[in-house]
């Protein structure tokens, strides 16, 4: 397929779009489905057969529309007019949303106010599709511009082009470490010889966390088209997605995708007709947090064991089989496109001095909007969590925000008006991470959070390097004495310096910041392990205090 | 061979160009401890035992894995270090069922070795007693998970000295063990030649002959063999 | 009286096989010449059947295996000065410990004295008359701060009179590199 | 108004021990409980170790004897492994245990017992020990400390260490002895048997000033248990047992440990972790036993070293039949001081001292041994099951002052009516049943270590000391 | 065909054996392909058993000791065969927060299970995850492939008591 041959579908379904009088999108993220969105689009579909609107109703499954808790959410427009959002709907509902269409009367409750900050207050880039395109439906995603930022790349820019618009935007690592990303992409570029690789990160092991799913999951091409402008940038022709074995979806979904963009030439050989070859295969990731470190992953798509080793050698240097590789996180990939659509310094008029765009964040906890938000990058704390989260229910306290999930830390009310972004995180003890956004209220004990993870991380740990290994075993046994209240100040002090041991001297990003949530913790909310451990009390009321011998 | 030049505590050393700082280290009787290092077999760097200080860089590196770059200044001692080092001797010892006293390796034990030249005279974390079991189905060795350390060299030298890959790591964290073939009694594997080199390089009592009460282990023949087998040269 | 110008020393034997007391005596007849710069105020070799106040220095063998342990152990760092953790059971647990890996003593028990708890010694009504074991066998350290550790099974004879002569000295002790465990 | 007088812990004995003993309403001795306090579980933490570690694991079981542990554990390793050891192994063997016996001798004697019979049993506690001895009585304690060094020393030079060598080992020995080694023991001998020599004519003095002790520490009839040689000599190690009766007629000789182990049976009582081992045949009343230095003379037609049975033949006049007086277990046990210094000499001018042959090397053979030492307090047997790859798979330990235990409790009994009087209830009444208690030199660290794996009976006692119900296990 | 001379003889000469050889073929036999294999494996048989490994290992060309320790390397992974049923219990920490622990405390407690066990019956195993993605519902169990949001002990244990009363 030539470019002239994508044209043409592009406008043939531009066209079918214009013609039909509504488009009903329901949302086909796991987070629905599991509320029953599924029956509701199944309903949907039997009821325009039904009225007999085949020829002017679509119904599509799309990406996460936002609102986790409101699912199964539905999405209806109607040629110009501003769209419809509906929560909680049911196939019954569906079936009342059709019925109401040739008379343009569309039922009146469950009703979500567009206005509302949780929309008004987002800047959706990588989330964009969402509502508009088809997650299974690759024309959907070409209607809507998908794989133009390709075809321009192929047509006009060359790799170091291509490196210098990412590098230009200053976009960074979306997967936590925030890494920069033009400069990642020039280390590989400059790497010696054939062979390179480049890998999607898509084993989102944060608990909490559900950013890169939703994205996997709504617009997998985006992912694709970023992948392969990456792979033209590098000079690489394999790439993999290593995807969470957890998300099922998601990979049914890839599979979809990958498909489809290899029937039109977007994948596989002489992409466009051009001279640029590119395949993308999965690999199922098996349920090990650690493989989302990148030596770990490289490691298990190799088909070992996901053990990281030292580096340097950076995989940027000697990844996969010792050949330089790339590897960037799903939402990092979802970024490119755009960036070269708009160009790179459009990107980085969003964000701050140091963190450019937008991040997603995946709102979860006690926070009346549970669910997907996408914002720009200095964002104060406070009003994602007040505004667009819209605040602490049951009229309880804001204790703390979890960021960064095993690897981040708890930033309590007195750092609520923090902009978000990489070194402000980083300053105050916490980390961006990959997005996951985590609210507690007074119901929550920090200590027992701190174990919570610390308890993670123990089971998590690949059990190479000893101070991850032993040091996550010991440091959750002292944290379990606290929370039974036989921990002595002594334990504390044990605490403190394994804590630094295991940051310092641990092999992998896994264990050198396994601490974090525990150091976090005791800076923010020393006074809470004091009440432990001094006065055998546990201000949440969450440990037991019973005293029994934690083993 | 070019010869790279760096300051190793303070005083200038010379390296053949690619040396790790452990080989430079140990060329210029500088102690750094190890215990996953073995001579003759690959880096691993996972006990962390070897980790220094580079200027310049605000990560430890492990001195096993760290190749010498001309004019690179590092320290092998410092007070943090040496703190480092001995609270990861006390966590392996915390983390298995290590007594000395009645163990094989008795005096003869790596781990043992560098916790006396540590000073590490107790253990400050609550031992975790697992409950653990041995393989004594091998006509001539026993294996006693309770004195592993995960140092995998016994995995190391079977694949890549002996080239049958008897022995390999299952699960994970705590729970890892060593095991051969497919989790099954030493004595049944397939594919052990009874060559006896996991013994040899194993640094504690964890792999050891069956009826000694005192190991008598020669570490240095595998690196021996190593070089027989490579450069021709029989020296020992 | 000379005596009371003399540090006051201690030696105690908790659960474990006396052979750091053992090691003790092999200092033979330095011991002699030991007990001339110390006053010997509770040991099991003496008569003295209540721990003393006041005590300079105790030797504290063997590791916390039941609850008169315990409970004598918590006496001893209430009524002592320098607490020195006498060879590997006080130390790290050791052999005494061995049968933590088995959980709850309860098995442990019933493989010598049948399961009918009614007759095992030590459980229920029976633990009147002999301490019940505790749940896990505990090392000096996890109960109680420790002065100084003293380890080797048993330490050898040279290095607790090193010790000993340091401590009764009034000196801090720096055994260095001179003790290992084993 | 009855009442219960409490001894805890009891001291100058190796080992964690109460005594209980109740008082009726006029004040006399109603009953008395010997308590073992002291429980580690060697039986269950070994299984699934390999039966050549015992050596090593099981001597920690005591750190008076870890010797005659290490030596019963390498003889039932021996057994597994179905081999007859090199005989420069069995010599040096038995060369250490007697080096052995003759330290925890002088330990039982200078260190624990010694501060009664020179201080007296009425002196203060505070200095009625072995540092009071030596300030009233110098050269003694030091003769003492140095007899006891000397053993040590014979040990240190042969198995390496002194306190836990792990030098024994299934099949033989790891280290033979050097020549030097030889000769720097022989060199200590004559000092130490001049001391063994002078201690007993000085005992022997002392003896008139006992005859109350004598009559009431324990004195009564009961059956002896020890090792003898083929020849029915005395032996300590690589012998058979010999079975006496109070009248001296040999019930059952030339047992080797299997066929002794089986005669035997244990009873338990709740107060107590200490187990009591009998003679299955007569029951645990009739079928108490003793065990120990006054065990092994009584049971052995002689010593078969010149000074020792010179002195046996003086021991023997006391008694008509075997000496049924537990207070001579002293006597005895500086006789056997004598024998082991004399004995060590023996074996030790012998060309197999020096032989270098000294481990057997083989597979497991067997999966169950039995082994035996005589360690200082008597009979110790180890018996191992073992699976086909030698993991232990049921551990029984049955030790010597087990079987001393039923003797012992009697004898509590017995003084506490001679001396235990509530109207005048002095400390050194008190101390005189802890001496009886220190005749039989309980190692009671050892002791609770005896499995119930044996043919058991469990005696349900009521409060007035009746037998409620006895319930008993097969083997 | 060389996989089917190396057919260990206790493995089930059924589709499923086809199917594994299919995508070990696929795989053009690679050892990297392991972990997709397995996942193969396990979804065909429910779960890895020891033939399995041993018949994957010689077709990938992969040492008996790396396939078993891959496998037993990731929690996906399971050696011993699952339950009828199975109850997966979110651990994610925004399940946790909302209570998770409670729930999996509650369903341990009922069934005599600990996690990562199976009813002595068969019928259900109970089963731990890290985080299955759907915080904005937390708590999340699955209910064999059936994911339930915003789950309480009460309806949990509703769930799995009508399993066990028909299995």
């Amino acid at each position: 397929m030539i470019a002239d041959d994508l044209a043409a579908v592009r406008e043939r379904e531009r066209t079918a779009i214009s013609l039909s009088t509504a488009r009903i999108a329901v949302c086909s993220a796991a987070g629905c489905i599991s509320t029953g969105g599924a029956a509701v689009k199944d309903a949907l579909g039997a009821a325009v057969i039904a009225h007999n609107l085949s020829g002017s109703v679509r119904v599509l499954g799309t990406g996460c529309l936002g609102l986790c808790h409101a699912g199964p959410l539905m999405r209806v427009t109607r040629g110009d007019a501003e769209p419809v959002l509906f929560t909680k709907t049911t196939p019954a509902f569906a079936e009342r949303v059709i019925a109401g269409l040739p008379s343009g009367v569309l039922p009146l409750e469950q009703r979500c106010d567009l206005q509302q900050p949780f929309f008004t207050r987002q800047h959706r880039i990588v989330t964009s599709d969402a509502g508009i395109v088809d997650s299974e439906r690759i024309e959907d995603y070409l209607a809507a511009g998908g794989y133009t930022a390709l075809e321009r790349t192929l047509a006009e820019l060359h790799p170091e082009d291509v490196v210098r618009e990412v590098s230009l935007s200053g976009l960074r690592g979306r997967g936590g470490a925030g890494y920069p990303t033009g400069l990642k992409w020039s280390t590989v570029a400059k790497a010696a010889g054939h062979g390179t690789f480049i890998v999607c990160n898509a084993d989102e092991g944060d608990p909490g966390a559900f950013m890169d799913r939703s994205v996997l999951e709504g617009d997998p091409h985006r992912v694709l088209e970023g992948m392969a402008i990456a792979a033209y940038a590098v000079g690489a022709e394999q790439g993999y997605i290593y995807v969470r074995g957890e998300y099922p979806l998601a990979i049914t979904r890839l599979k979809t995708a990958i498909r489809q963009a290899e029937r039109m030439q977007l994948l596989g050989h002489r992409i466009l007709d051009s001279q640029f070859n590119f395949r993308i295969d999965l690999r199922i990731g098996a349920g090990a947090f650690v493989c989302g470190e990148e030596t770990a992953l490289i490691a298990s798509i190799e088909g070992k064991r996901g053990m990281p080793r030292p580096r340097p050698p950076f995989p940027a240097e000697a990844g996969l089989w010792g050949r330089p590789t790339l590897i960037n996180n799903v939402e990092t990939y979802a970024n490119i496109a755009p960036i070269i659509l708009h160009g790179g310094a459009h990107y980085a008029t969003l964000g701050t001095e140091r963190s450019k765009g937008t991040k997603v964040f995946a709102l979860a906890g006690r926070i009346v909007n549970t669910g997907l938000v996408e914002v720009p990058m200095g964002m104060p704390l406070g009003e994602i969590i007040f505004d667009i989260g819209g605040g602490i229910p049951d009229e309880r306290q804001f204790k703390a925000a979890q960021t960064g999930g095993p690897s981040g830390g708890c930033i309590p009310a007195a750092h609520l008006d923090l902009p978000v972004d990489y070194e402000a995180l980083a300053g105050i003890g916490s980390i961006m991470g990959s997005g996951g956004l985590i609210v507690m209220d007074e119901t929550s004990c920090m200590v027992d959070v701190a174990r919570y993870f610390m308890e993670f991380c123990r089971d998590e740990s690949c059990g190479k390097c000893v101070p991850c290994r032993a040091g996550t075993v010991q440091m959750h046994g002292l944290l379990t004495k606290m929370t039974h209240g036989t921990a002595t100040d002594r334990d504390l002090a044990l605490l403190e310096q394994l804590a630094e041991l295991t940051t310092r001297t641990s092999l992998c990003g896994l264990g050198q910041t396994a601490a974090n949530p525990v150091r976090s913790t005791l800076r923010h909310f020393h006074d809470e392990y004091l009440a432990h451990i001094h006065d055998h009390v546990c201000p949440a009321g969450v440990c037991a205090m019973n005293g029994e011998d934690p083993r | 061979m070019s010869v790279t030049t760096l300051t190793m505590n303070g005083t200038l050393v010379s390296a053949a160009e690619g040396a790790t700082l452990l080989a430079v280290a140990r060329e210029h009787h500088i102690p750094i401890p190890t215990l996953c290092h073995f001579e003759g077999l690959s880096e691993v760097g996972a006990c962390r035992l070897c980790l220094v200080e580079v200027e310049g860089s605000n990560r430890l590196q492990a001195a096993c894995m760290t190749k010498a770059v001309e004019g690179m200044t590092v320290t092998t001692n410092s007070e943090t270090l040496r703190s480092y080092r001995r609270q990861i001797v006390e966590l392996l010892l915390a983390e298995r069922n290590h007594v000395c006293a009645v163990c094989v390796a008795n005096h003869t034990c790596e781990l043992q070795n560098l916790a006396v030249s540590m000073g590490v005279h107790h253990v400050r974390y609550e031992p975790q007693a697992p409950q653990l079991s041995m393989d004594a189905s091998h006509p001539r060795w026993i294996l006693d998970h309770n004195r592993c350390v995960l140092c995998t060299r016994c995995v190391r030298v079977c694949d890549e000295i002996e080239g049958a890959h008897t022995w390999d790591l299952m699960g994970r964290g705590r729970h890892t063990l060593v095991i051969s073939d497919l989790h099954e009694p030493w004595g049944q594997s397939e594919s052990c030649t009874s060559c006896g080199k996991c013994v040899r390089v194993c640094p504690t009592g964890a792999l050891f002959e069956k009826g000694t009460s005192a190991t008598n282990k020669d570490p240095h023949f595998v690196t021996y063999l190593k070089m027989a087998r490579e450069q021709k040269l029989w020296n020992r | 009286m000379e005596s009371l110008t003399r540090p006051r020393v201690a030696t105690v034997w908790l659960g474990g096989c006396s052979g750091c007391h053992m090691s003790l005596l092999d200092l033979d007849e330095r011991l002699l010449d030991l007990a001339e710069r110390m006053h010997l105020v509770y040991s099991p070799f003496m008569d003295i059947k209540q721990f003393p106040e006041h005590v300079d220095i105790a030797l504290v063998e063997g590791a916390v295996a039941n609850e008169d342990n315990a409970r004598l152990l918590r006496l001893v760092r209430s009524r002592t000065a320098v607490l020195v953790a006498f060879g590997d059971c006080a130390v790290a647990g050791n052999v005494t410990a061995l049968r933590n890996p088995l959980g709850d003593p309860m098995p442990v028990l019933a493989r010598s004295y049948g399961t009918d708890t009614s007759r095992i010694p030590g459980v229920g009504a029976n633990a009147g008359s002999v301490p019940p074991l505790v749940p896990k066998v505990h090392m000096l350290r996890s109960l109680v701060a420790v002065d100084y550790y003293l380890p080797g099974c048993p330490p050898p004879a040279d290095l607790i009179f090193f010790v000993l002569s340091e401590l009764v000295a009034g000196r801090t002790l720096n055994l260095q590199s001179r003790a290992t465990l084993g | 108004m009855s009442k219960t007088i409490t001894i805890e812990p009891v001291s100058r004995v190796e080992g964690h021990a109460k005594i209980t003993i109740q008082l009726d309403d006029q004040g006399h001795v109603l009953d008395t409980r010997f308590h073992v306090l002291e429980f580690r579980g060697f039986e269950a933490f070994c299984e699934g170790r390999h039966f050549q570690e015992m050596p090593a694991i099981t001597s920690r079981i005591c750190g008076i004897c870890p010797v005659s542990h290490m030596l019963a554990s390498a003889d039932a390793g021996d057994r597994l492994l179905a081999v007859e050891i090199p005989d420069t192994a069995l010599l040096l063997r038995r060369v250490v245990n007697l080096a052995q016996i003759v330290q925890s001798h002088a330990l039982s004697f200078f260190y624990l017992s010694s501060p009664d019979m020179l201080l007296g049993y009425d002196a203060d506690p505070a200095t009625r020990n072995v540092l009071g001895v030596a300030r009233l009585n110098p050269e003694l304690a030091r003769r003492g400390i140095r007899l006891r060094q000397f053993g040590q020393s014979v040990i240190d030079i042969i198995a390496g260490k002194r306190i836990h060598p792990s030098w024994a080992v299934a099949g033989g020995v790891i280290a033979a002895l050097s020549p030097e080694g030889r000769d720097l023991i022989l060199a200590g001998l004559p000092e130490a048997l001049a001391t063994a020599t002078s201690t007993l004519e000085w005992f022997r003095g002392a003896l008139d000033n006992h005859t109350m002790e004598v009559d009431t520490f324990g004195h009564f009839p009961t059956l002896f248990l020890g090792m003898v040689s083929p020849d029915g000599t005395l032996e300590t190690y690589g012998g058979r047992l010999r079975l006496m009766d109070a009248t001296g007629t040999i019930i059952a000789d030339q047992l080797d440990a299997k066929a002794a182990k089986a005669l035997l049976a244990e009873q338990v009582e709740p107060w107590s972790y200490l187990k009591s081992p009998y003679y299955a045949p007569l029951g645990p009343v009739d079928g108490a036993y003793r065990v120990g230095p006054l065990a092994r003379l009584n049971v052995a037609d002689r010593c078969g070293t010149p000074l020792a049975d010179e002195e046996l033949h003086r021991f023997r006049a006391r008694a008509s039949g075997p000496v049924l007086a537990s207070f001579h277990y002293h006597y005895a046990r500086l006789i056997e001081i004598l024998y082991g210094l004399e004995r060590i000499g023996q074996l030790l001018d012998n060309a197999d001292a020096l032989g270098t042959d000294i481990l057997a090397r083989a597979s497991r053979n067997r999966t169950h041994g039995i082994g035996m030492s005589e360690a200082p307090r008597g009979t110790l047997f180890h018996d191992y099951t073992v699976d086909e790859n030698g993991l232990i798979t049921r551990l029984d330990l049955l030790i010597a002052t087990g079987q001393n235990n039923l003797a012992m409790n009697r004898t509590v009994t017995q003084i506490a009516k001679a001396f235990v009087d509530d109207a005048h209830l002095t400390e050194g009444m008190l101390n005189r049943v802890e001496a009886g208690i220190r005749a039989f030199d309980p190692c009671l660290s050892c002791s609770t270590h005896a499995a119930g794996t044996m043919p058991l009976v469990v005696d349900l006692v009521a409060a007035d000391g009746s037998v409620l119900q006895t319930l008993s296990r097969p083997s | 065909m060389a996989t089917a001379a190396a057919l260990p003889t206790k493995a089930p000469a059924d589709n499923r054996l086809k199917m594994l050889d299919a995508a070990m073929t696929r795989h053009r036999h690679q050892p990297d392909a392991l972990i997709e294999i397995l996942h193969t494996a396990q979804e065909l048989y429910g779960y890895l058993d020891l033939d399995c490994l041993k018949y994957v290992g010689r077709c990938l060309k992969v040492p008996p000791s790396r396939v078993y320790g891959v496998a037993t390397f990731y929690n996906v992974f399971t050696l011993k065969p699952r339950g009828e049923h199975t109850c997966v219990v979110c651990l994610g920490t925004a399940c946790y927060v909302k209570g998770t622990a409670t729930i999996l405390s509650a369903l341990e407690r009922e069934h005599h299970l600990e996690v990562g066990g199976t009813t002595p019956d068969g019928t259900l195993s109970l089963v731990s995850a890290r985080c299955l993605g759907a915080c904005g519902l937390a708590p999340v169990l699955v209910f064999d492939q059936e994911i339930a949001g915003r789950v309480t002990a009460e309806t949990a244990l509703a769930r799995t008591r009508n399993w066990m009363e028909q299995p």
